[in-house]
């Protein structure tokens, strides 16, 4: 069971290193946007799993889960909105800089 | 330059005095725990800031109140009534909203009641809601927040005055000053708390809100 | 060196650093950021002290008395860019002039 | 029965609470008549004290380590006299001031003042009655933003930069008050005022604590040279605030200073530290007097008159530093005579702060220039300001002479002749600013747009707190009497 | 056992770090606030970490509060501040 | 308490009831402020004329209360305060009746004479003040409630005055009040008495005893106005002429030099203050004031400059009979308190009718004015021989005990001072009546407003005929038991004789 | 303390002295306010490793909420023309 639980735990925290990577060798905003929601998500959602598996507790999962759900809630808006917003206000700009 | 010297030789001045702070306890842990029976409440740190020094919390939601009262100044009415509201967001954020909202109330209602057992209460709560609040306003959706300006500076005021109240309500029953009895002080310190998680909300929406400029249009005097 | 005897040495530069902000900062919402630096020196040797008696539990006061210093620290810090924002609004300045903060 | 303590700090504040819940015309109402229960409330706490001697109250049941302690003595009682005093008739003056005052946010001003004060009395009052170093902190952050609310009131350019500078420096003053709690909540684990005292040592942590302290409450009280926020803030608020500031608020950090040097730190304090603190006291007369001197506004005028008056207060400490003794004969002077510079100060600034308000209502500016004539037309002003201006000069038989003499008895008396100069010269400078003052108003009026008339009840307000200001002087020897009930400067320990 | 999530701490602590290079270089406070948003999950997962090593639940909640409240500052920057794109690359911040 | 403690603090009272209430009085109420000013000075005369009677029947009268802890408010009657409280009060009657007259026409009149009565309080509480803390308290006093009296023209001239009188006297203050502060550490509090107090303490003090002094003696001196502390005096006399009257007969200088009497009698007592080698440079001041005032005053144009210079070089014989040994030189130096003040209040007077009734000013437009006011001048030619010294008039007893003074006390050459003083004193004096009487006049008088019957209103000539009078009397009957010189000769037997 | 728990502390400790020195001196006010907010993270970790959960809740809904719209809003208005970076 520990075994497991800390396996995801670790297999998540790749993927968080895998988005911190991406946030920061990814070219422009968006792409560091994309890759950094997308991984963390998936790395908070495997590490809160190994959690609730080491816990053993149906309570303590109920509560992880709730967390990540927020977690994604927050983050997906979050990411709508800032890409919401760089492409808004994109086009008035210089076209097609790399930096965004 | 010299500012640099002067927070250097603070820096020294502290450093050299933590070095030989004692290391042994010599904190309050031992006359909590023997007091935390009459506290009517089981988490040491909600007792000591409701029961044991209350006071100072009492004071402290006073500051809040200073501090709101402070930022409302320069709003027409001293309310939130007349802000430039935000404009409308788009789907997204509403939908956000609308799921954040509901789990934030309880959340913090779950935050103020086990206070009474573990980290959590009135401050972390109000805080909770308060954010709540403000992310409502940010999704162009107002109305909840910028209450009627009575009701509105009545709930500003409903912490501070609670604590009052209370103390008010126990002078008049004899009891010393601020002196919960050991058997209601659990109930006490809830309804106190209550009060205070949503005085400490809306403070907290008014404080971020009420900076933002009012509707144009005559201000009042003026220079 | 323990942990605490750590956190509080840390405090203690966090306060100075904030000292320095506070006084020799032009901007006044960096001094208010100061002003928060320095109120976090504080409260880390406070709950450093009070970690220090750890057994079973830290000493809850220190606790309590960080949560009212959080309470006044952001409601002076509110108080504080609300009139920044109307100092700034009334006279487009964003520094106090003259010596001192 | 101790009850009347508690509603000490409630009055002001359930006042305070209804002026804000309740607005428009009904505000001034409510202030004036919370401010009359409050005085009222006071004298009633002064009978109780004289007749029951020094009183402690444990907040909540609790007592020292645990809970809250609140403590009355005669030290305490002198300041919640003069809050409640001066309170009142700013109270009375406040409650038609604004109705003819022309500025910014004229209506706003008028319905907010009260709120504002209220709450500044509450937190005076609890400052004053206040046993535990912690309380003491979150008291002072109250008094600080209201007394900021109350300089920012109008909302102009002047008031908003001066009221952030003021805020500014004060949260960084309480800031350093804190860590000096924490220090030595650390090294003794309590918070009480008294029982630390008992415990302390001259090692690191208290020479930290003690000078960090110190230098907050030096920068909260507009000490030489951490004065910079005052003169702006004090000139440019209006006239009631003002002299609520000057007269008050820089007193009650004092305040707590004086409870430190004597309850907490008589063992810590060195010489040195007593002769730097003299020595910015004796750099504030000079500076706050040459700086007065150049002023053209009659309200930056008078700040800088505060400035210099509170460099009074610091010859205290190097009288009474590293004194082993606390019956000493010099400590015992010197102390009553800083409390009685504290009070006719506070009386007489008062006083001339809220001419200077009628002023300003008659004329509509405070440029010196204009006070042409004043004495011809406002007798009654310019008689008061010539009061207080002599009390501020220290001239007998004013309560600022009964200040002076004692604390220059005490200075000469332990052989510190050197803070006498300062003294000496303090007075004769004060004499140079104050007359500047008055000057024009003895000269020929103008012809041109006259004064207009100002209601007699402001102009009875302020002469009454400067027949105060004198008349302590006369009866000094009751109020010292008062100010030791419990003994507040027994040196060792203290407490009861 | 406890040491090995005391591991899994530091990893996450140093993506933290990491995450800091972008909070320094920038270019555009977008990406700033990019980052900003990594410290919130980063630190969700952190607190859930530690709440479970060191045993102490309450850290849940603050983790759950922090997962709540995280989105606050972004969606308070898109609607407050918002976006907008310098004309052209600046070179990347060095200071 | 009864009587004997209250009547000092009730002759204080008198004039500053009468000043408070006068204060609220309106511009207009003119009978009523008269009313008030005459019965506060014939009350105060009565209470001073009762307490002397009481006195000469051995009665003691002391008001004693504590200010605060050490420090107590004594108000004394003695022997040497009779001098000046009698000197006070009644030609304070005097100025009052002719200062109502003066300011006929004036503004801001109540606010005059509300000081015009603390002036006199004032005065009167230094007399009477039973030890240097409550003599400091009312010197400062007089310092306050003289300073509107000055600038009472509120013309810029007059608050330029008033600045010079204020920077002089309050600094005179300051080092007054460092003296008394200083001597209370020392010595605790301490009450004048008799030939002294001070000879008693530990010959460790007599350095610091030594610098008290000298600071007293400075402080005093500004208002004493011995050079080179004099400089305000002849500035202040922008002042109304009963204002002039009144600082150089009654009030400021005469505190300045009785307080001088004060401490070196009183306190220190002559024999110490000797011992200590504290009176020769005292007496050399005093010379070279006497000297100075004298020739400078030969020069001025301005009358009242010119008798304002005369008052520089007059009020130093006080100060010169104190500072020298033996009893012959007390005399006169105490009975000049009362002689010169007597005289020179008569010449302002005079100076003052002539300013308001014909606007004359300067001495060069005298000539021939002893036709127009023959009452006048008569009375101003008492007053300027006695200055001179010219028997019998009061001036030349003062002048006789100086100079039998300085022979006893084995000083001649301050019998050459005096000589000198003499001849400058005939030299700015004679050539005043010279013009006066013996030239004719330039042309017409610019006469203001109708006079009556009389050369000038009455109530501006009654006092000034009065004091002119009183000057001669008190010369020709100084032998009498009433005599200002009998009192001063018993005040001189108590010091010499411990 | 085993030497993971140190690395741990160590960590944050260096951060956040380093975030504050920056926050005062980095020329983008933006920035600022942005290192101000991790600051508030930073010390939040801090809180959890000193066991003290109710501070670190407290510090978690004001840094990471309130305090970061406040100074975020302010940096916008408060920006100077000059000197300072874009948003």
């Amino acid at each position: 069971m520990n075994v497991i639980a800390l396996v995801l735990c670790f297999v998540g925290a790749l993927f968080f290193f895998a988005g911190t990577v991406g946030l920061l060798r990814f070219p422009d905003t968006f792409c560091r946007l994309h890759a950094l929601t997308k991984a963390d998500n998936l790395g908070l959602g495997m590490i809160a799993a190994g959690l609730a598996l080491a816990s053993g507790s149906w309570l303590v999962a109920g509560k992880l889960g709730l967390i990540w759900l927020v977690t994604m809630l927050g983050g997906t808006t979050n990411c709508y909105l800032l890409a919401h917003a760089l492409f808004a206000a994109r086009p008035n700009r210089a076209p097609d800089g790399e930096s965004v | 330059m010299y500012g640099i010297l002067l927070a250097g030789a603070m820096a020294f001045m502290l450093l050299d005095a933590v070095r030989i702070l004692p290391s042994e306890p010599s904190g309050l842990t031992g006359v909590v725990d023997s007091q935390m029976a009459n506290s009517g409440v089981e988490h040491p740190v909600t007792a000591v800031l409701l029961n044991f020094r209350g006071y100072d919390t009492w004071l402290e939601l006073g500051v809040l109140l200073l501090a709101v009262m402070g930022v409302l100044l320069f709003q027409p009415g001293t309310d939130l009534a007349r802000v430039q509201p935000l404009a409308r967001s788009d789907a997204v954020l509403r939908l956000a909203t609308s799921l954040l909202l509901p789990l934030a109330v309880l959340v913090a209602g779950y935050l103020l009641w086990i206070g009474k057992y573990a980290a959590g209460g009135a401050f972390q709560a109000g805080v909770v809601l308060g954010a709540a609040l403000i992310l409502l306003w940010l999704s162009g959706n107002a109305t909840l927040v910028i209450l009627p300006p009575h009701g509105f500076r009545l709930i500003l005021v409903l912490g501070f005055c609670a604590f009052m109240a209370v103390a008010v309500g126990l002078l008049i029953a004899g009891q010393g000053w601020l002196e919960l009895p050991p058997s209601q002080a659990g109930s006490l310190i809830l309804f106190i708390e209550a009060c205070a998680t949503l005085s400490i909300a809306w403070t907290m929406a008014a404080l971020i809100i009420g900076l933002q400029p009012p509707v144009s249009g005559k201000q009042e005097g003026g220079p | 060196m323990t942990q605490e005897l750590a956190y509080s040495m840390t405090g203690m530069l966090l306060f100075s650093i904030g000292l320095f902000g506070v006084f020799f900062v032009p901007h006044i919402l960096r001094r208010l950021m100061a002003m928060n630096v320095m109120a976090v020196g504080v409260f880390l040797l406070l709950i450093a002290v009070a970690k220090r008696n750890a057994d079973p539990n830290p000493d809850p006061v220190p606790h309590a008395m960080l949560l009212t210093g959080i309470v006044v620290a952001i409601s002076a810090t509110a108080f504080a860019v609300g009139l920044a924002r109307k100092f700034h609004e009334v006279s487009g300045e964003t520094d106090l002039d003259g010596e001192g903060p | 029965m101790t009850s009347w303590l508690p509603l000490l700090v409630l009055l002001p504040f359930a006042g305070a609470v209804l002026c804000l819940l309740v607005r428009g015309r009904g505000a001034p109402a409510i202030g004036v008549a919370t401010s009359l229960a409050t005085a009222a409330l006071v004298l009633f706490a002064l009978w109780s004290l004289q007749t029951s001697g020094p009183v402690r109250v444990q907040v909540g049941g609790w007592g020292a380590p645990l809970g809250i302690d609140l403590a009355v003595d005669g030290l305490s009682m002198i300041h919640l006299i003069m809050t409640a005093v001066i309170g009142l008739f700013i109270s009375l003056y406040a409650n038609r001031y604004y109705d003819g005052y022309r500025g910014g946010q004229k209506d706003r001003a008028r319905e907010l003042f009260w709120p504002f004060w209220l709450m500044l009395w509450g937190a005076m009052n609890a400052l004053f009655v206040s046993a535990d170093l912690f309380n003491l902190y979150v008291v002072l952050e109250l008094v600080g933003l209201s007394a900021v609310g109350l300089v920012v009131l109008t909302g102009t350019r002047d008031v908003l930069g001066a009221g952030l500078r003021y805020l500014l420096t004060a949260l960084a003053g309480s800031m350093c008050y804190l860590m000096g709690v924490a220090l030595l909540y650390a090294a003794h684990g309590t918070l009480d005022l008294f029982a630390i005292g008992a415990l302390i040592q001259s090692d690191g942590v208290s020479r930290a604590a003690l000078m960090l302290m110190v230098t907050g409450l030096l920068m909260k009280t507009a000490v030489f040279p951490l004065h910079f926020w005052l003169p702006p803030a004090h000139a440019s608020a209006t006239a009631p605030v003002s002299a609520l500031l000057s007269a008050l608020v820089v007193k009650a950090s004092f305040y707590i200073l004086l409870r430190l040097w004597f309850d907490v730190f008589p063992g810590v304090t060195t010489p040195l530290l007593g002769n730097l603190l003299g020595l910015l006291g004796g750099g504030a007369i000079l500076w706050g007097s040459l700086q007065a001197l150049r002023q053209k506004r009659l309200k930056l005028l008078i700040a800088y008159s505060t400035v210099a008056q509170l460099g009074y207060l610091m010859f205290l400490f190097p009288v009474t530093a590293g004194m082993a003794d606390g019956s000493s004969l010099w400590l015992q002077e010197v102390s009553k005579g800083t409390v009685c510079h504290v009070l006719s100060h506070a009386l007489a600034k008062a006083s001339i702060f809220l001419s200077a308000g009628l002023f300003i209502l008659a004329a509509g500016t405070d440029q010196m220039s204009a006070m042409k004539g004043l004495a011809e037309r406002m007798p009654l002003t310019v008689f008061s300001m010539a009061l207080a201006a002599v009390s501020l000069m220290g001239l007998p038989p004013s309560g600022g002479f009964i200040a002076k003499w004692l604390i220059m008895h005490a200075v000469l008396g332990v052989g510190q002749w050197w803070w006498a100069p300062f003294l000496v010269i303090g007075g004769l400078l004060t004499a140079g600013y104050m007359f500047m003052m008055l000057r024009p108003a003895f000269l020929e009026p103008d012809p041109g747009p006259g004064l207009k008339p100002v209601p007699r009840l402001l102009e009875v307000c302020t002469l009454a707190l400067a027949m105060l200001s004198i008349g302590i002087g006369i009866s000094a020897a009751n109020l010292l009497n008062l100010v030791m009930i419990g003994n507040p400067f027994s040196i060792p320990g203290g407490g009861w | 056992m406890g040491n090995v999530y005391v591991i899994l701490e530091l990893f996450l602590v140093l993506n933290l770090l990491l995450g800091l290079v972008r909070v320094v270089r920038g270019p555009t406070t977008a990406d700033r606030i990019l980052a900003i948003q990594l410290f919130g999950t980063t630190g969700v997962a952190l607190l859930l970490v530690m709440a479970h090593r060191m045993e102490m639940p309450s850290l849940r909640n603050v983790a759950l509060v922090f997962s709540l409240l995280a989105t606050l500052a972004i969606v308070a920057f898109t609607r407050l501040v918002g976006v907008t794109v310098p004309p052209a690359t600046e070179a990347e911040g060095r200071s | 308490m009864n009587l004997h403690e209250w009547l000092p603090l009730l002759i204080l009272g008198s004039s500053l009831l009468t000043g408070i209430c006068i204060f609220f009085l309106a511009e207009e109420q003119r009978g009523l402020r008269t009313f008030l000013n005459l019965a506060g000075a014939f009350i105060k005369l009565a209470l001073v004329v009762y307490m002397v009677v009481g006195m000469a029947r051995g009665e003691t009268y002391e008001t004693r209360f504590p200010i605060v802890l050490g420090f107590d408010f004594v108000l004394k009657a003695d022997s040497l305060s009779l001098l000046l409280v009698g000197l006070s009060s009644g030609l304070w009657l005097l100025t009052t009746v002719y200062a109502i007259g003066y300011l006929e026409h004036w503004k801001n009149r109540s606010r005059f004479f509300g000081f015009f009565s603390f002036c006199v309080t004032a005065s009167v509480g230094v007399a009477l003040a039973g030890n240097p803390i409550t003599f400091f308290i009312f010197y400062e006093f007089l310092t306050l409630s003289t300073y509107p009296l000055v600038i009472h023209r509120g013309s810029v001239e007059a608050l330029r005055a008033g600045r010079t009188y204020l920077w002089y006297t309050m600094a005179g203050g300051a080092l007054v009040f460092t003296g008394v502060v200083w001597l209370h550490v020392l010595v605790g509090s301490v009450d004048f008495r008799e030939a002294g107090v001070l000879a008693v303490v530990d010959p460790s003090l007599y350095p610091s005893l030594t610098l008290i002094f000298a600071l007293l003696i400075c402080g005093l001196g500004v208002k004493a106005a011995l050079v080179p502390l004099h400089g305000w005096l002849p500035v202040a006399m922008v002042a109304p002429a009963p204002v002039s009257a009144l600082l150089h007969a009654v009030a400021v200088v005469k505190a300045g030099a009785f307080g001088i009497v004060r401490v070196v009698y009183d306190l220190f007592g002559v024999q110490f203050a000797d011992q200590l080698g504290l009176l020769t440079p005292l007496t050399i001041a005093a010379s070279i004031t006497i000297l100075y005032g004298s020739l400078r005053a030969l020069t001025q144009d301005d009358l009242k400059k010119r008798l304002a210079y005369s008052t520089v070089s007059q009020v130093s014989y006080i100060a010169l009979g104190v500072s020298m040994i033996g009893a012959t030189a007390t005399i006169g130096g105490l009975v000049h308190l009362v002689h010169q003040g007597i005289m020179k209040i008569t010449l302002f007077f005079c100076a003052g009718i002539f300013a308001e009734t014909v606007h004359v000013k300067a001495i060069s437009n005298m000539n021939g004015i002893g036709r127009r006011f023959p009452l006048t001048m008569g009375a101003f030619t008492i007053g300027a021989l006695g200055m001179i010294g010219v028997p019998p008039v009061a001036g030349f007893i003062s002048k006789w005990y100086l100079g039998l003074g300085a022979m006893a006390s084995g000083q001649p050459w301050v019998l050459l001072v005096l000589l000198g003083s003499t001849a400058l004193n005939a030299g700015y004096f004679l050539p005043v009546l010279y013009r006066a009487w013996f030239r004719d006049p330039d042309g017409p008088w610019h006469e203001e407003g109708p006079v009556g019957r009389l050369e000038a209103p009455w109530m501006l000539l009654v006092p000034c005929l009065i004091t002119g009078l009183l000057s001669l009397l008190t010369g020709v009957f100084a032998g009498a038991d009433w005599s200002p010189l009998s009192l001063a000769r018993i005040i001189a037997m108590k010091e010499y004789l411990p | 303390m085993t030497p993971m728990a140190w690395a741990l502390d160590g960590a944050i400790m260096i951060v956040m002295i380093v975030l504050a020195v920056r926050l005062l001196l980095v020329r983008d006010l933006y920035r600022a306010v942005i290192l101000f907010v991790v600051f508030g993270l930073f010390m939040a970790l801090a809180w959890v490793r000193l066991e003290a959960p109710d501070i670190a809740l407290a510090e978690a809904a004001v840094g990471a909420g309130i305090t970061g719209v406040l100074l975020l809003d302010a940096a916008k208005k408060m920006s100077r023309g000059r000197g300072e970076e874009e948003p």
